[in-house]
């Protein structure tokens, strides 16, 4: 693959070769025209079109040649970016330089070949052009192929979040810097028990609606646990969620819902 | 035309490439209708037993065909797609310390401590849990529902009873030391808050 | 301890699950590290070996390992995809070309090769692709931003690495110049220095 890319598309399909003359049927030019990257890329077209040797150009034909497309190009209105007529002033720069004698060979660098450095570019700019269509060549994910991708079956497991003591602490650690709740709820240890003993007598006295008080009792879970069933109790009672009755003294005392009348 | 085989390995590759599943009239595009839905459905049928012994299936829902993993593998898929596991709001977990902790509550009790309104969906997160429930109504107008923690809260967080949880003194402490740590010079009660906090 | 054939459904069904290519070292997380890379890599094979006859093919990339379907089934799953990918204009692609082979350059090195400005949208379009990102910045005044290729590219493009990248063609391959006598390298360093650096 060396110079064979199309070097402009008319209505999709390329055109590979151009007439040798500079005739070029307008709309075929318009869009050739409009088709070259920038000098370099017109510059390489009309060397490879002529078969010069890119590396020993001659730049009397190549410059007039340049420079008639480009007063081609200003001719059909195109929009003529800059870098051509900075393109054709260096073409001229160079042909003037070449006409020049060479003095003698003294100096390596003196002699150095005034189309060198427009050589160089020429070469690495075409280097990339084909790189480009190399590239473009390749196969590409979403336009050549697609990549894989089966769903993955995870609705079924619900995932709960997590919780642990620690983040209820913090928690109520924000809610403590929050609310200055420090002064007013001073809890103890001891009262913590005791609501949880609220809560379960209050969940038994849902299901039985009333118990004797012997029966909130379990003698057998030691004297810390009467102790504080008993402590919950009366703050239950305190907090009027139970009624607390009895009949006469030594008459069994019976514990009920507050509410348990609307039962 | 293209052979049974050919077909059945285009049918899986158009599969594969698609997370969604594909309608069978789809299907029937890939080989621009010259293929029947008859054929095709007998085809996806064979891929179907092909991948029978695969971690992947190919399986049939509302919206057409898919392959999907299965759910068994799901424990060594999850590791390489790690899920970040969900939380709570801070609204559910500062609810639940309130129930927790000062237990039995109404709803207006932990909005007095919270200092703003609790919603009805954060009550019902936490009864669908099943770690509070209603345990009795304070008599009161309006007669509101006491919540109070449950067993199974107590078996989830790992507690064998409430006093397992950190003692609330002991939070109040390292409140008071973190202030007392950031604020050297005044004296920094916990209560000293910035604002702002809501 | 799984064995290797169960070993194998799961990474494949982990690959099929996903769209990117997945690394070897996610791979080894799999199974918590418990099957080392040597043996993952051998199953890989295996695997890239039995989907041999399929339209779909286990691929190694620069970003690991991936299954794609077949290019040459593309004329059949392009029916099911009717939106068509981007192609890119020349300017674009000799954007990409230039960064690919020259990285890391500037916006003013590629308009130095090019001979034409360079629109900040050229960049973006394949910044936006995610093919290539600014990898730092060039100590000159204004600190220009210098672009390389992404990983991303790579993949896309179903590479391993950059020297993977089609050869630079040389067109001319002697100089015939006079200035070859003192510049015998003049064609060579262009491809090592930094252009537009002159």
């Amino acid at each position: 693959m060396t110079s064979a890319a199309p070097v402009a598309r008319l209505y999709g399909a390329p055109i590979e070769t151009l007439p040798p003359d500079l005739y070029i049927p307008p709309d075929a030019l318009e869009v050739m025209l409009e088709a070259f990257q920038g000098p370099l890329d017109l510059l390489l077209y009309l060397i490879r079109r002529q078969n010069m040797n890119i590396l020993d150009i001659p730049m009397a034909p190549l410059t007039r040649q340049y420079l008639d497309y480009v007063e081609l190009m200003r001719r059909r209105n195109l929009e003529l970016a800059a870098e051509y007529l900075v393109m054709a002033a260096i073409l001229m720069e160079i042909k003037s330089r070449m006409l020049l004698p060479r003095p003698p060979a003294t100096e390596a660098e003196e002699t150095a070949d005034p189309r060198a450095e427009l050589v160089r570019r020429l070469l690495e700019y075409e280097k990339m052009k084909l790189a480009a269509r190399k590239l473009d060549e390749l196969p590409q994910l979403g336009r050549d192929l697609f990549a894989v991708a089966v769903a993955v079956e995870r609705e079924a497991v619900v995932r709960l979040p997590q919780v642990h003591a620690r983040d209820l602490a913090e928690a109520w650690r924000a809610l403590l810097a929050r609310a200055r709740l420090r002064a007013h709820h001073t809890v103890t240890r001891e009262a913590l028990s005791v609501r949880e003993y609220m809560s379960r007598i209050l969940r038994s006295l849902r299901v039985h609606r009333v118990l004797e008080f012997a029966e909130l009792f379990d003698p057998a879970r030691g004297i810390a646990v009467l102790v504080v069933t008993f402590l919950a109790l009366l703050e239950l009672a305190r907090e009027a969620l139970v009624e607390i009755t009895q009949s006469g003294a030594f008459a069994p005392i019976y514990v009920r819902l507050a509410d348990a009348r609307s039962h | 035309m293209l052979g049974p085989t050919e077909a059945k390995r285009i049918l899986e590759a158009a599969l594969l490439a698609s997370p969604e599943p594909v309608p069978l009239a789809d299907l029937r595009r890939l080989f621009d209708g010259q293929i029947g839905a008859d054929t095709i459905r007998r085809l996806l049928e064979e891929l179907r037993a092909e991948w029978a012994e695969r971690a992947v299936e190919l399986v049939q829902l509302a919206g057409g065909w898919r392959f999907q993993t299965r759910r068994e593998f799901l424990p060594f898929l999850a590791r390489l797609h790690p899920e970040k596991p969900p939380r709570y709001s801070r609204a559910v977990l500062e609810t639940l310390a309130i129930i927790a902790y000062r237990q039995p509550v109404t709803r207006g009790d932990i909005e007095e401590i919270r200092g703003v309104s609790v919603s009805a969906q954060i009550l019902q997160t936490l009864e669908a849990r099943g770690w509070i429930d209603v345990v009795g109504h304070r008599e009161t107008p309006g007669r509101p529902a006491l919540y109070g923690t449950t067993t199974r809260f107590l078996d989830d967080l790992g507690l064998r009873s409430l006093e397992e949880l950190p003692p609330l003194e002991e939070v109040a402490r390292t409140l008071e030391l973190e202030a007392a740590a950031t604020q050297p010079a005044a004296e920094a009660p916990a209560d000293a808050r910035p604002v702002g906090a809501e």
